[in-house]
């Protein structure tokens, strides 16, 4: 039955998956953004045994795998490590429309990044070193979106 | 200790939209290595399968293929991620003494899905990925942070597209042989700064698969020319937050090559060719400094001065690497066979001259999260 | 054992935070799943000829519903295409009663609906399908079921295929249990004297009388 | 050859409907922590680690690397593999290899679901053949109660013999604090529950729960020194057969045979009532813990029933099966089959507190998932 292969018709099957998720935030995420939706504070934890200060909080420091109940506050601001200006569009995915900007702000009092929006500038003006901060939303539900987006000092 | 060797290898062309199901294609591509380490599926005593459940768009992906793999009636088991991990459970599987043959086998059909889509599911559904970010993006991230660290051009990362687009043209399995110029690529369009679209893998369907042996059977099967021993391997995980890790320190990488150089015995100038994971240009360089081949922040440099090209004195990715085709969680699989290939001599026209020994690199994650090393020899 | 805080019942977290779920809403990831030519061929005939097409493998001599590349048995292609059914035997059913989420649309199922597995007349493996027959107590394994097929233009899926009924008054044909082969496995059966463990627990055994009085 | 491999710790979080308290990564964390505190070791002491799940139920894409938090996997090397419900034992499966190959001492398997994060039947129904099978396709369910049916009218089992396992594995969990459903049940209450799918009945069935289970394994000396009674692995098998939903033989469970026999040889069991003390079994319906009897050899076919009624599997039996409560009592799905590894490897250390059997020197554990597949593993009190 040789060459049947090539004359059958070539069926593509346009399918779908729509399984909706309820995602715990579980205890230490929750705090985080309890104190983002209510207070609209960035907190953040420090292990106890090396003094790593992490934001978004850890379960446990990455290092040492020590319990992290030493939570700190942080004052909002920071320094963007590194950033990237989006120009391709992927309506279902991104929260605006390019070209928008990304960045990896490291946290001032924390020893890690936190990667968010950049906004309130010019994207071909944001510049790896540029001191950011965090500029809430009015209307805040406790994702990380409640975090606006970040915005140079000026 | 026993050793295992690669005994037989099979591939499919790489391309876009094959109008094959993967299950067809990990069917070709069994059969192929099969054909080619010179034996039948009976000799073959256990199997492990790659596969996603997220690019195959059901879960328990595995089930799919537990037949066209050849594992009925043997011992199956499936790794989720990069072919090289396959490879890593299929020579433990040996190495414990419970069995003589493996058959590893991992497909991909990323044209069935979207991309962008898919990896903003690797992001946490806590945090990051309501942002949106996907692998351009997050690569963006890292790509810009690599040139803060080393220095390095657009125009230097370019040069890698360049490259391996070029050695691609030697390769038949490959699916974007190209002759470009860094001016082309420059003037691709803009995905995400410093990304542009030629910096970029291409989406991709293939299957690839690998016979391996223990040394008693690998000597019974094949001769002296198509073996070609696993001397070692190694592979680590960094922190899996982007704003964990400095996204250009190569900590994880470096680890997981100490742990397979210390395995093979092997120093950095005994390797003669390498396929290093570069589904972004800028991570080329990137992974030859965390692989040892250069100094931290030396990478853009020694690429432009042509160290890593076919004529240099370690050709890099003479298959065309990932930038020319780079179907997912068989791309490591595939380096992994473009080195077989090359210790066999049986590359082609894009033959490493006395390679004998080679290094195979594949990644898990975003931004290379987690690395795993591979080493082979004669 | 017990060290351990049990927190199921928590509601706060241990400072007492509120705990928090986040929601994905309606998510769609989309596929475009190539069928290639074996199953392509498959839904073609079941739209276009309203014919049910298997595979035979060259070596076993199964036929296999649906096609496909490999006899896994054998690990050669099926090189034979043999027209099953539409008559069969019911396999295996069940109703689904209770609604789930359908993965294909994001909504509810809508239920009540019976499954079916049918070995179609001439093919090995069971094709899985619907039927009307909602009371299960209606259907037996090995009833004789006929596919009915949908009105033209049928689509490409197996709904070209629309239900499986019940063929009145056929013969039910009764499952056979295949032999077991021999295994050099003892396999006594214990009695009540010899089932329980030497020196088990006198408490235990208590316990399950007061079990026993309370049925 | 390659080293002897054993059992040296175990930890598993408090099961329930829905951890509230734990995020995925949180809940992976309590196991992680459990089992080092278990084995009295420190995450240093862990070389390399083993992940699975089930993707869809959480829909993470690489877990392995998500979980690095929970995992304490940050600059460790990690893998991934996932075979559906038999995730657990695969998971168990690849660890003990990474120690057995010798590339590894001390590795730790992690099996975990937060079965409550997503409508558990949807995200199954995704495993069948997305344009084949998908649509009829509803769960594990239909399958399991046409194998019994036709059981029953062929070798005479009876709903109530499948209630009776329902009540023992029911009344067990009592004993176990960490399981998810605890209910002491009579026959009656199995038999009068709603009615799921002719013959299943709820209280016959397998919950959906959130929970993790975390076991490490370690290579002969090491093990020696790290744990009194390690749970020596005497075998490990796979059958993974089949591809399609539709080519099940549910007459007989081929891949349960198939692998119990390998398995059996390996370990050299030839009187497995006798030789085991313990059994932990991925019996996801309390039918199948009639009618699998056979195929786990226990008895010859269609005697099943005679052996559950003689007693003999009940805690005071003498092949007690599921002294946990088994999987009607829990079912965290990628961890459910390593719990059968963790609990009888407990029962061999000697830490099974309430539930322990005494002197137990041999124990069977199995997985069960995907269309119909099946893990075998043998632990020992004594070297293999």
């Amino acid at each position: 039955m040789a060459g049947w292969k090539d004359e059958v018709e070539e069926i593509i099957f346009p399918g779908k998956i729509c399984v909706p998720y309820s995602w715990t935030v579980g205890s230490t995420l929750s705090k985080w953004y309890v104190q983002l939706r209510d207070d609209g504070e960035i907190w953040a934890n420090r292990c106890p045994s090396c003094g790593k200060v992490y934001v978004p909080p850890k379960i446990k420091c990455i290092d040492c795998y020590k319990d992290m109940n030493d939570w700190i506050k942080l004052p909002g601001t920071g320094t963007v490590e590194t950033y990237t200006v989006v120009h391709y569009s992927e309506p279902g995915l991104h929260p605006k429309k390019p070209p928008f900007v990304y960045g990896v702000i490291k946290m001032d009092g924390a020893d890690t990044g936190l990667v968010h929006l950049i906004d309130g500038v010019d994207p071909d003006k944001v510049k790896v070193g540029m001191r950011v901060q965090a500029v809430m939303a009015k209307e805040r539900d406790g994702h990380i979106t409640d975090i606006k987006h970040f915005k140079p000092i000026a | 200790m026993e050793r295992v060797a690669v005994i037989g290898v099979g591939q499919t062309k790489y391309s876009a939209g094959m109008r094959e199901t993967f299950h067809e294609l990990v069917f070709d591509v069994a059969t192929k290595a099969l054909k080619d380490a010179g034996i039948t599926i009976k000799d073959i005593d256990n199997v492990v399968s790659v596969s996603s459940d997220f690019w195959d768009g059901r879960t328990i992906s595995s089930m799919a293929i537990s037949d066209a793999s050849g594992a009925f009636g043997k011992d199956i088991s499936t790794v989720e991620g990069d072919g090289t991990f396959g490879v890593l459970y299929g020579m433990m599987r040996i190495l414990s003494g419970s069995f003589g043959t493996t058959m590893v086998v991992a497909h991909h059909k990323g044209t069935e899905s979207n991309m962008n889509g898919i990896t903003n599911t690797s992001f946490d559904p806590l945090v990051e990925r309501k942002l949106g970010l996907d692998a351009v993006s997050s690569a963006a991230l890292q790509a810009r942070r690599y040139m803060t660290t080393s220095g390095g051009s657009e125009e230097q990362f370019a040069m890698v597209s360049v490259k391996n687009h070029g050695n691609a043209m030697n390769n038949p399995f490959a699916m974007l042989p190209m002759e470009i110029t860094v001016e082309d690529v420059m003037a691709s369009r803009m995905l995400a700064t410093p990304i542009k679209k030629l910096d970029c893998s291409p989406v991709t369907d293939g299957a690839a698969a690998v016979v391996l042996a223990a040394k008693r059977n690998a000597k019974k099967f094949t001769t002296n020319k198509k073996r070609v021993w696993l001397n070692g391997v190694g592979h680590c995980s960094d922190a899996y937050r982007l704003g964990d890790r400095d996204l250009a320190d190569t900590r994880a990488l470096k680890q997981a090559a100490k742990m397979a150089y210390d395995m093979a015995g092997v120093t950095l100038d005994d390797i003669d060719v390498a396929e290093v994971y570069d589904a972004f240009s800028y991570m080329e360089p990137m992974w030859l400094e965390g692989l040892g081949f250069c100094e931290d922040g030396m990478g853009p440099e020694m690429t432009e001065r042509g160290t890593f090209n076919m004529d240099g004195a370690l050709p890099v990715n003479p298959s065309g690497g990932r930038l020319s085709a780079n179907p997912v969680q068989v791309a490591g699989l595939a380096a992994l066979i473009e080195c077989v290939l090359q210790i066999r001599g049986e590359a082609g026209k894009r033959q490493v001259k006395k390679a004998e020994k080679a290094l195979a690199h594949g990644i898990n994650g975003m931004c290379g999260q987690s690395h795993c090393v591979w080493i082979l020899g004669k | 054992m017990g060290l351990y805080t049990d927190k199921r019942k928590t509601t706060t977290t241990p400072d007492g935070y509120e705990l928090l779920t986040h929601e994905s809403g309606p998510i769609e990831y989309k596929f475009n799943w190539h069928m290639g030519p074996f199953w392509s061929k498959y839904l073609a005939a079941m739209r276009d000829e309203g014919k049910i097409l298997g595979v035979k493998c060259p070596k076993c001599g199964i036929v296999y519903i649906p096609p496909r590349a490999v006899c896994g048995q054998c690990f050669v292609e099926p090189n034979e295409w043999v027209e099953v059914g539409p008559e069969g035997l019911l396999k295996g059913f069940t109703v689904v009663r209770f609604p789930y989420i359908d993965p294909n649309t994001g909504h509810l199922m809508k239920v009540p609906f019976t499954a079916v597995w049918i070995t179609l007349d001439g093919a090995d493996t069971r094709m899985m399908h619907f039927c009307n027959e909602l009371d299960e107590h209606k259907m037996r394994v090995g009833m004789p079921m006929k596919a009915v097929f949908a009105k033209k233009p049928r689509p490409t899926s197996i709904h070209a295929v629309e239900r499986f009924d019940i063929i009145p008054g056929g013969k039910v044909v009764e499952e056979v249990h295949p032999p077991r082969m021999d295994v050099p496995i003892k396999m006594e059966l214990p009695t009540k004297a010899t089932a329980k463990r030497k020196g088990a627990g006198a408490k235990k055994a208590t316990k399950k009388k007061v079990a026993a009085k309370k049925k | 050859m390659g080293k002897r491999v054993g059992i040296v710790g175990v930890g598993q979080t408090h099961h329930a409907s829905q951890r509230l308290d734990c995020s995925g990564v949180e809940l992976i964390a309590e196991a992680v922590t459990r089992a080092l505190d278990d084995a009295e070791v420190t995450l240093d002491d862990i070389d390399a680690i083993v992940i699975g799940n089930m993707d869809h139920f959480e829909n993470v894409n690489y877990v392995d690397m998500w979980a690095t938090d929970g995992l304490g996997s940050c600059m460790k090397p990690v893998i991934k593999v996932t075979t559906g419900g038999t995730t657990g034992t695969s998971v168990a499966a690849c660890a003990y290899y990474h120690s057995a190959s010798g590339l590894f001492d001390t590795v730790m398997a992690v099996g975990w679901e937060k079965n409550s994060e997503s409508d558990t039947q949807a995200a199954i129904a995704t495993c069948a053949n997305p344009v084949l099978e998908r649509d009829p396709f509803a769960g594990a369910i239909g399958p399991l109660a046409t194998e019994y049916s036709m059981y029953m009218e062929a070798y005479g089992a009876t709903e109530e013999d499948s209630a009776r396992v329902a009540a023992r594995d029911r009344n067990n969990a009592m004993n176990n604090i960490y399981a998810h459903n605890r209910m002491h049940v009579t026959i009656e209450d199995v038999l009068n529950s709603p009615m799921l799918s002719y013959p299943v009945k709820f209280l016959d069935m397998c919950p959906r729960s959130d929970g993790a289970c975390a076991v490490i394994f370690s290579s002969e000396e090491k093990a020696k020194k790290l744990a009194p009674q390690p749970a020596w692995v005497h075998a490990s098998v796979v059958r993974h057969d089949y591809t399609h939903f539709g080519d099940l033989a549910w007459q007989w469970m081929p891949t349960l045979e198939m692998a119990t026999l390998e398995a059996y040889k390996i370990a050299g069991i030839t009187n497995p009532v006798k030789e085991f003390d313990v059994a932990e079994l991925y019996l996801p319906c309390s039918t199948c813990g009639v009618k699998w009897m056979d195929s786990f050899y226990f008895c010859e076919r269609g005697q099943a029933p005679k052996l559950i009624r003689s007693g003999a599997t009940h805690m005071d039996g003498i092949l007690p099966i599921n002294p946990s409560g088994g999987v009607i009592s829990c079912n965290p799905i990628g961890a459910t089959a390593l719990l059968r590894v963790g609990e009888a490897a407990w029962q061999i250390m000697g830490k099974s507190g309430d539930r322990q059997i005494p002197n137990v020197k041999k124990t069977l554990s199995s997985g069960f998932g995907g269309c119909s597949w099946t893990d075998i593993m043998i632990l020992g009190a004594d070297l293999p």
